[in-house]
């Protein structure tokens, strides 16, 4: 059975791809670009690569400059996530995202927090605002 | 959001590709935060910041066209004509930084490169909507100004700068204003360094919430204000606080509240401010070098330090960032000659984090800023963190 | 007056003879003003202009030893360097320049030399109590910032920067600083321009009044309120404005009078404009000269001028008067290299109102600025009164 | 008989000389500097001279920068009056006197301005705050 949820387009694209869950905020500045996998001591993802994922987790920290900069690095280097699902977007996640055309939205159902696991194959549409866990 | 006639031009690219990803950018941000609307900036400032993600950014609106039509004041880069006379700069650094200045010359900047802009060329009157990117310049439009400035990313100032819009929401909007928690100053606040303990302090109690300050100097100096902003708002992300009977929103308690009681009580003691200084500083030792400006540093604090160094000699190099006119105004009074004499410089137009520094990598200074030993953290330099007359003293003596 | 015990020290002449007479000169104004005290000031700004009798002052202060305890940013003399390139400077305007400049640099001031200082580098906040002389400055910091100041000579504030009190009067009173008439602009008010003339116009019907405006544009440029303070003040002694809805005392009419009512209502009309352009402007003909920054251009003044005449020919000389920071920013941004190619240039660190405009005297010229045409009257010099579009149009025309 | 009229300092000094009464303000800078006369047009002291004399007007008027330099120029060629009794003083007037060390007073009584008339012989005291008519 496929469920559908609403949300809300912060990047639009259409993306499919395997849901990586972080009960932290993340910081893309400690993620290893030539890898994908995040370096931070003590974070839930520590060790696991984000490279291909669609990332879930509740919001941005550290400083701007240095989120852009971890952001632009795992673009470049191809190791960074497919998309993002957001539950607190800030300035730099929104622009950075929609300058490099990766899909993010907000704004999620609250049945999907509920029901989505690690590995979850999702079809995320945030043009049309709505995603599936297949 | 509603969009007005010339805003939905904007998105559907009618001024070009440039303003409208920029738009696309804003609408996005809009939706976020809720805004229900538009509003025209007159002012903005982007934290330039010469990083590779920060060159691509505006690349990439210069390449689509973008131009800016509130042309933004800019953070600093570093200046490679001084540092290639004094160290070497990889052939890299220098052509990202000749890109960067390009990047922003053609996007239509105001090539300040200086990062209290507030305090120079770029400042608003009460009541005015901005948009300031850099973390001590929010704060003091916000505050010391009263004008109004959400905590812009340096992308999305530029955003603002390029379609002279900013969407409504946050520090824009009156009733986010007001302040939710009362700070009762019990330390002595004897100098402008107390300010940035007292900045970094408070977030430790409270996240994210607006500060009102009482029992602190009625009459603190722009450096002091300076110090408070930038350390909160590293620290905490706090862009704006009050201090009753200083900043314009606060001439009493119930102002600064909106009439509204306190969330909260907290009270910030010598200890705290102690514990702080112990946590923010590396321990003390033989150093290296010392480094002011952090940020950048007015004409009277470029004069207290002159007078401080005066017909004596340094042991160790010290460096004052400054604005280009900060140090010419220091040329022109014989500051400058002074600093020389003593064995140290002014490098205007230069930020504390740009490789222009790695000859100090793995070295130990002195500087009387948290922000300073922050950011270069990761570029692996060690601080002791003083008041900036222990700082003096210990660059004549070589340790602290 | 009730003088503290250290006001009273430097009436003895503890901090010696240049402290002492500072301070009788506050002691008489205080008394001929009847201030009951002194207050600290925290900022000042001293119109230098290097004529004999502002060079005698200041040189008598720095023989008796005197030094600012508050530096004061200081007004233009000339650029002798520059002049010295592009026109004959006699052996005693050179002399008298150069003395001006040693002797504001002994007394401690920070040499700016820029008539704006409230744009660049002497910002106050919100309240702050301060002494600026300069006809431009003084209703910028009342108006536009909610600061205070009295309308200062350069001697006193001088004295201001000196002794770093100022005797408690005038318009450092809450009560004083209430609007007086209520200024209802019924004239359209389409540019920076028109600020001009509508400062000129409403003297004309009220002296010495502090007016509050309504049924103005409610954002209006820096450099428009620069204007209208400029021709307030410069033709009416009116130190002081309100615009409702944009100047910090003003939020609303009833903030502005201070709950009073308005003693009158005057109205401004398109017509009263007219005239006043009329009266203060020369008759048109042929022009040998353009020029612009009296008071100084900022950086987008100098930008918008630059777009004028990008890639075009003036038929005359071109000057805009700025700072060294506005030069050195037009530079880096390619203003000046356009202005250049065109036939213009930027001079900085100049007054109007100085020798080395010889060269133009018994000349005809066009200008933005009523002040400008206002000081050189009596140095012979002939001025066509437009707004900046119009004056590059006869510019380029060479004539009006 | 001598009238004593109580005035309050600016510039402090002792001096006897002169009374010449000016009806209208006064601008020094449209003073001619080598002769002392007048040169305003219209101005009620219009071709007079008021070196050496003791000046009696209302206010200072013009701006500060010309106000001050008048003073001075007046001051060098020896063509200054001697002291001033004004009514309104401005900032340029008091610091100009002061450090010109030339005698000044101000707040006068009413009834000096009653009885004087040009050409008056007055012995001004401002150090101590009164004048006679002699
Ligand atoms: S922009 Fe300025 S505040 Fe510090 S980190 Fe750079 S010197
Ligand atoms: S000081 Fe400035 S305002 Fe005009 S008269 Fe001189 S240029």
């Amino acid at each position: 059975m496929t469920e559908t949820f609403a949300c809300h387009k912060v990047s639009e694209g259409i993306i499919e791809g395997d849901i990586l869950l972080s009960s932290d905020d993340l910081c893309f500045y400690l993620v290893d670009p030539k890898t994908g996998v995040v370096i931070e001591k003590n974070h839930s993802l520590e060790g696991q690569s984000i490279a291909g994922k669609i990332l879930v987790f509740p919001s941005g920290k550290g400083s701007s400059v240095v989120q852009a900069d971890g952001m632009y690095q795992l673009k470049m280097s191809g190791k960074g996530p497919k998309a993002l699902i957001i539950k607190y977007p800030d300035t730099v996640l929104v622009a950075s995202s929609i300058i490099m055309e990766m899909p993010v939205v907000d704004k999620v159902d609250e049945q999907f927090y509920q029901q989505v696991k690690n590995g979850d194959h999702v079809l995320l549409d945030a043009t049309n605002g709505h995603l599936q866990i297949k | 959001m509603q969009l007005t006639e010339e805003e939905l031009g904007m998105l559907d690219g009618k001024y070009g590709k440039g303003t409208q990803i920029a738009m696309k950018i804003q609408v996005a941000l809009g939706d976020v935060f809720n805004a229900e609307r538009m509003v025209p900036v007159s002012r903005t400032h982007v934290a330039l910041s010469n990083q590779e993600a920060d060159l691509w950014f505006v690349e990439k609106m210069v390449n689509a066209g973008a131009k800016c039509r509130v042309s933004p004041t800019v953070n600093p880069g570093f200046n490679l004509e001084y540092f290639q006379c004094i160290t070497k700069i990889s052939k890299k650094d220098e052509e990202t930084i000749l890109r960067t200045r390009k990047a922003y010359k053609d996007v239509g900047a105001t090539l300040t490169f200086d990062c209290t802009p507030y305090l120079e060329k770029n400042v608003p009157r009460f009541g005015e909507i901005t948009a300031y990117s850099e973390s001590s310049a929010t704060p003091f439009i916000n505050s010391v100004y009263g004008a109004r400035t959400n905590r812009e990313s340096a992308q999305s100032a530029l955003c603002a700068a390029i379609t002279g819009r900013t969407p409504l929401y946050g520090f824009l909007l009156d009733e986010n204003r007001k302040g939710q928690v009362l700070v009762d100053v019990k330390a002595k606040i004897k100098d402008d360094f107390d300010y940035q303990l007292l900045g970094y302090a408070v977030p430790k109690k409270l996240k994210f919430k607006t500060p009102v300050f009482v029992n602190v100097p009625t009459s603190p100096s722009p450096a002091a204000l300076m110090n408070l902003g930038a350390q909160l708002n590293t620290a905490g992300n706090v862009p704006m606080y009050h201090i009753v009977g200083v900043t314009p929103e606060a001439r009493t308690v119930e102002d600064a509240f909106q009439g509204s009681d306190p969330e909260n009580v907290i009270t910030i003691t010598e200890e705290d401010l102690e514990k702080v200084h112990d946590e923010i500083t590396d321990p003390g030792g033989k150093i290296d070098f010392a480094l002011f400006g952090c940020p950048h540093f007015n004409i009277d604090q470029v004069a207290h330090v002159s007078h401080l160094v005066d017909q004596k000699q340094l042991k160790v190099k010290l460096f004052i960032m400054t604005s280009s006119l900060t140090k010419e105004l220091a040329h022109r009074m014989g500051y400058l000659d002074t600093l020389q004499a003593a064995g140290g410089d002014i490098v205007d137009d230069t930020c504390m984090d740009q490789p222009c520094w790695e000859f100090l990598y793995g070295k130990k200074g002195v500087t009387d800023s948290p922000k300073c030993a922050y950011y270069t953290k990761r570029r692996n330099m060690q601080f002791v963190i003083r008041n900036v007359d222990e700082c003096i003293e210990a660059a004549m003596r070589g340790e602290i």
